[in-house]
């Protein structure tokens, strides 16, 4: 059946047993995120330190899409790069768009891989961006936070 | 132009009726037959319509009013006559007072936008009253409206069972009041309001009492009169109607007194570059050409279900809601939001199951065909109330049978083994 | 869903063209074929687009964005996919900055209400400078925004010649004007304004300039990004699409900072009882259910004309202009309004016929199957300016041919004599 | 031709030779009355004389069905009773809304009668209406007056 294509076993692994769930402190920035169709919402926080990903933390309502993306998210960026990061949300968010035409670059993109088959179906993609635009988002703002050299958060409503 | 072929059916024969729709032939994903439960967000079109509405493009399409040969004629004579169809329809005094809209919203923003200058524009200290249960077009447009003017934004609550808690009725709807909104059948929670009662109590302040009617049109006899109401907003493409068109009624003096909403051709009486005066009801709101098409295919819509009766399309959605709710409440973990009881209440059943989320329960059951809605249905707030961001809707139509239903029950049954 | 099929013509091929329309087949009055010279009012529609219209009601119908189901996919793909070819069309930069209104004058409404309040709200001592041939749909909500805002309405007049006269430009442009609105073609003159020169000056003291492009978009090549404007209002029943849907393009960044329209279901981020939050482009803009089939068979107009290609569409209005204006300036008695040279000029002839009242004119050429317009087309203050109440219009289209102006010609002379 | 149904010799006579025609003096009312859509204009006069209309006389623009209307109009109403003008009036208006069904009260309706043409015709409806509406209009004015026992005319635009 095709719906073994969206719901593949990494993603319903995820989202079972998610990883890095719940607010952490300390962070830089918290920003909420809300998909206005279903009203799923995600608060993420990002701790950035020099230009790692120290840690990403979040706590979101959503089906299991939005929470297995989130948990795979967490699992591509915390420890790592801002860069890698960054690079690793552009494959992801061109894996997203290519409507089940993209071949996704496993070295990149890791667990992540598994959303390939999400892509088929348009009106679960921003289930499966939800999380990766807060993180885009909040890890924008510390950035313009530390080159500022102000360390308040800012919780936008974006 | 020709008569649409109505369909008059003696005993409510549902078999029948579908087969005037032509998608529901349909097969979905790896051939299935398609299940369509989505009919509080758009109903399906008979071919009765649609025949129209291609008759119409190919004999008689022109722009009306203004036009002074054959089509144009053909075409006025056509629009105008779905405007008295869908006035006989609603039981409205005279088809002057029927506004061609693009959709519910429009009407609904309309009335609200017209209350915001003029002799009856709103002030501060004004009062607007709407309800915890309205879907976003019947909240955003007062809201705006409040913000605009000044005036207060107030609402009724919604009890655990699902209806407005009314037991505040005198102290919220009180002498600051100047307009009480409120949806007559819930497309969340499918609570059929009491009209009257909320109506008696609005005039009985002088307030303006619009009814959204969106779900409660396509649904069940309407007669706006005895509704005692004074402005009421409906959708085309929710009762066999095409996309692209709604309809607001008001009463004559009401909407004489009103300023102009949209200002453009059609809806003037004299223009110079200085000033303008404007046309009478209805062209007054009518600002450009108008839906024509849509108005003509809607009528034919109105043509349809007069021909079934709204009686009996009232009980067949009685009936079936009856069983869904039987059904649904037996589905172990299932909540339903909104009355358990089929009384009181329109089609649309909108539940939680367990902790599978209401994407997920979609997802699986249009993995079988089964078209139901997931999300918050344009209804954040009641969603709210009821603690959750979500919920997964199905909903009936005329043409829905029992074995859909049962087809519905056995898909939540997998989607739970799925994500249990 | 699968692709309408398009018409492509090597060399430009009218009698072709025509078979692809079904109404032109048409008989009026004592089987007289008919002789549609009212385009400037709505085209007529080809098969590709009804057939596109009812496939999708037959085959994909369902409310979008809102669905999690194979019909809600497909309906949001097709209606998205409509966005986009229309941006495409008209040279937008981004999909998201195509907004679905019900016709031109909602557009035009659109943009001058939202220009009420809010930052960029007016102000007492701001200026709108609009001109004199503008439809009624581009100067009441101009009127109206003045009326609520206190701001002043000033216009471009218009030369004998009926040109705009642009000699005090520099003074009616000046550092209190926020808005210039003009139109493009002109519906009753058919003059084509100079866009780049208005916009320059209006740019230069910070003015938004919108472009009524109601008459021009079926017509000509337009890219929105070339012309430098901000806005632009057009509508899909001019350009081979169905009523019900009109279209306008607006500069991401200053529709990003204007206030919403109408409020509702789709155009809210998120929904308190206290407040909402509203989303992106171009969902801001677009309250309710959208006309969903309209767009899609729009999209079908759109693969149409591009199918033929602009510029042969435009080289046939204009050949077929040429031709009319000339043997339309042969009549005795007969005075066009506007240029009467086919130079900087659109396919829509206005003009009177000696002292034969253009109702007469027009009713005596529908006795011989001729379909042309009289009274002031919704241009009364233009017509005013050139000393009369009302005149007679022929407008043509792809479709239209030469011996369609004869036919024109012949009756023009049959209406002289029957009154003369 | 069908279009002889509409253009009756009589309304062609009329419309060349429009009896009454011209704003005279004196009068007790004075009304504008406009048709939106092709902007055809009225302005029209009564003096009334206890219950009779002693006057009507107007200035208008408009086409051949509207001026022959208004001139059919003053032969049935000047020098009769206001009553019979508008028993007249309502006559005409049914056989205008009759889409070509109503046969026509020669008695009541004299040359008015070759109107019945027209109403088959309902974008011209309102060309042959627009004097008629004006007359009755401004006759309800005059008559308001007189019971007020005010003269002073009323311009008024409707
Ligand atoms: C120049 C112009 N502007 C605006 C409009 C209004 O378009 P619509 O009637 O589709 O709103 C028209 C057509 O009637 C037009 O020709
Ligand atoms: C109760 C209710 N009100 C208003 C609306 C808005 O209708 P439309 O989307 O046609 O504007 C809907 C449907 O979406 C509805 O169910």
């Amino acid at each position: 059946m095709q719906l073994e294509s969206m719901y593949q076993e990494i993603i319903l692994d995820h989202y079972r047993t998610p990883h890095h769930k719940g607010l952490r402190e300390p962070f830089d920035v918290e920003v909420h995120h809300v998909n206005p169709t279903c009203g799923d919402e995600i608060t993420l926080r990002v701790k950035l330190d020099g230009s790692t990903v120290s840690d990403v933390s979040y706590d979101s309502l959503g089906c299991s899409i939005s929470q297995a993306s989130a948990s795979v998210l967490t699992d591509l960026v915390i420890g790592r790069d801002i860069d890698a990061g960054l690079t690793a949300h552009r494959e992801f968010v061109a894996l997203m768009q290519s409507r089940g035409e993209a071949v996704p670059d496993e070295e990149i993109l890791e667990d992540a891989v598994a959303f390939a088959g999400v892509s088929k179906y348009p009106a679960r993609v921003k289930c499966a961006l939800l999380s990766w635009m807060a993180w885009k988002d909040a890890t924008a703002q510390a950035q313009e936070h530390s080159t500022m050299s102000e360390g308040d958060n800012d919780d936008r409503d974006s | 132009m020709s008569q649409p072929p109505v369909a008059t059916h003696a005993a409510y024969d549902v078999e029948l009726l579908r087969k005037d729709f032509p998608i529901l032939e349909r097969r979905v994903h790896d051939n299935q037959p398609l299940v369509y439960l989505d009919s509080a967000n758009t109903s399906q079109k008979p071919r009765q319509v649609l025949d129209v509405l291609t008759e119409f493009y190919e004999q008689h399409n022109s722009n009306i009013h203004r036009a002074t040969h054959a089509l144009g004629e053909e075409a006025t004579e056509a629009y105008e006559s779905a405007r008295m169809k869908v006035a006989s329809f609603i039981g409205a005094p005279s088809a002057d007072e029927i506004i061609f809209t693009k959709n519910s919203s429009e009407a609904l923003n309309l009335i609200a936008n017209v209350l915001a200058w003029g002799e009856r524009g709103l002030k501060p200290g004004d009062e607007v009253v709407i309800t915890e249960m309205e879907h976003h077009s019947n909240i955003v447009p007062w809201q705006l409206l409040c913000e605009r003017t000044g005036a207060t934004l107030r609402w009724f609550g919604v009890t655990d069972d699902g209806r407005l808690d009314l037991s505040d009725i005198d102290t919220l709807i009180n002498e600051h009041t100047k307009v009480v909104s409120f949806v007559h059948v819930s497309n969340v929670l499918g609570t059929l309001n009491p009209v009257a009662l909320i109506a008696a109590r609005a005039h009985a302040v002088g307030a303006i009492v619009v009814l959204d009617a969106s779900q409660s049109v396509p649904q069940l006899p309407v007669d706006v009169q005895e509704l005692g109401i004074d402005v009421v907003a409906f959708t085309g493409h929710k009762m066999c109607g095409p996309t692209g068109i709604g309809m607001l009624w008001g009463r004559r003096e009401l909407l004489e007194a009103l300023p102009p909403f949209l200002g453009g051709g059609e809806m003037i009486e004299t223009v110079t570059m200085e000033r303008s005066t404007y046309a009478g009801l209805p062209h007054k709101y009518e600002a450009g050409t108008p839906p024509i098409a849509e108005a003509v295919a809607l009528g034919a819509a109105v043509d349809y279900l007069t021909g079934i009766g709204m009686d009996a399309v009232a009980a067949h959605e009685r009936e079936i809601t009856a069983y869904a709710l039987s059904a649904l409440t037996e589905v172990p973990e299932l909540r339903v939001l909104g009355p358990t009881e089929p009384v009181d209440r329109g089609g649309a059943i909108s539940f939680t199951l367990g902790s599978v989320h209401p994407h997920d329960v979609a997802q699986i059951l249009d993995g079988h065909g089964i078209a139901v809605r997931a999300g918050h249905h344009c209804g954040r707030p009641i969603h709210r109330r009821f603690g959750v961001a979500a919920s997964t809707r199905a909903s009936f139509y005329l043409y829905t049978t029992t074995s859909e239903i049962d087809a519905l029950v056995a898909g939540l049954d997998k989607a739970k083994r799925f994500f249990g």
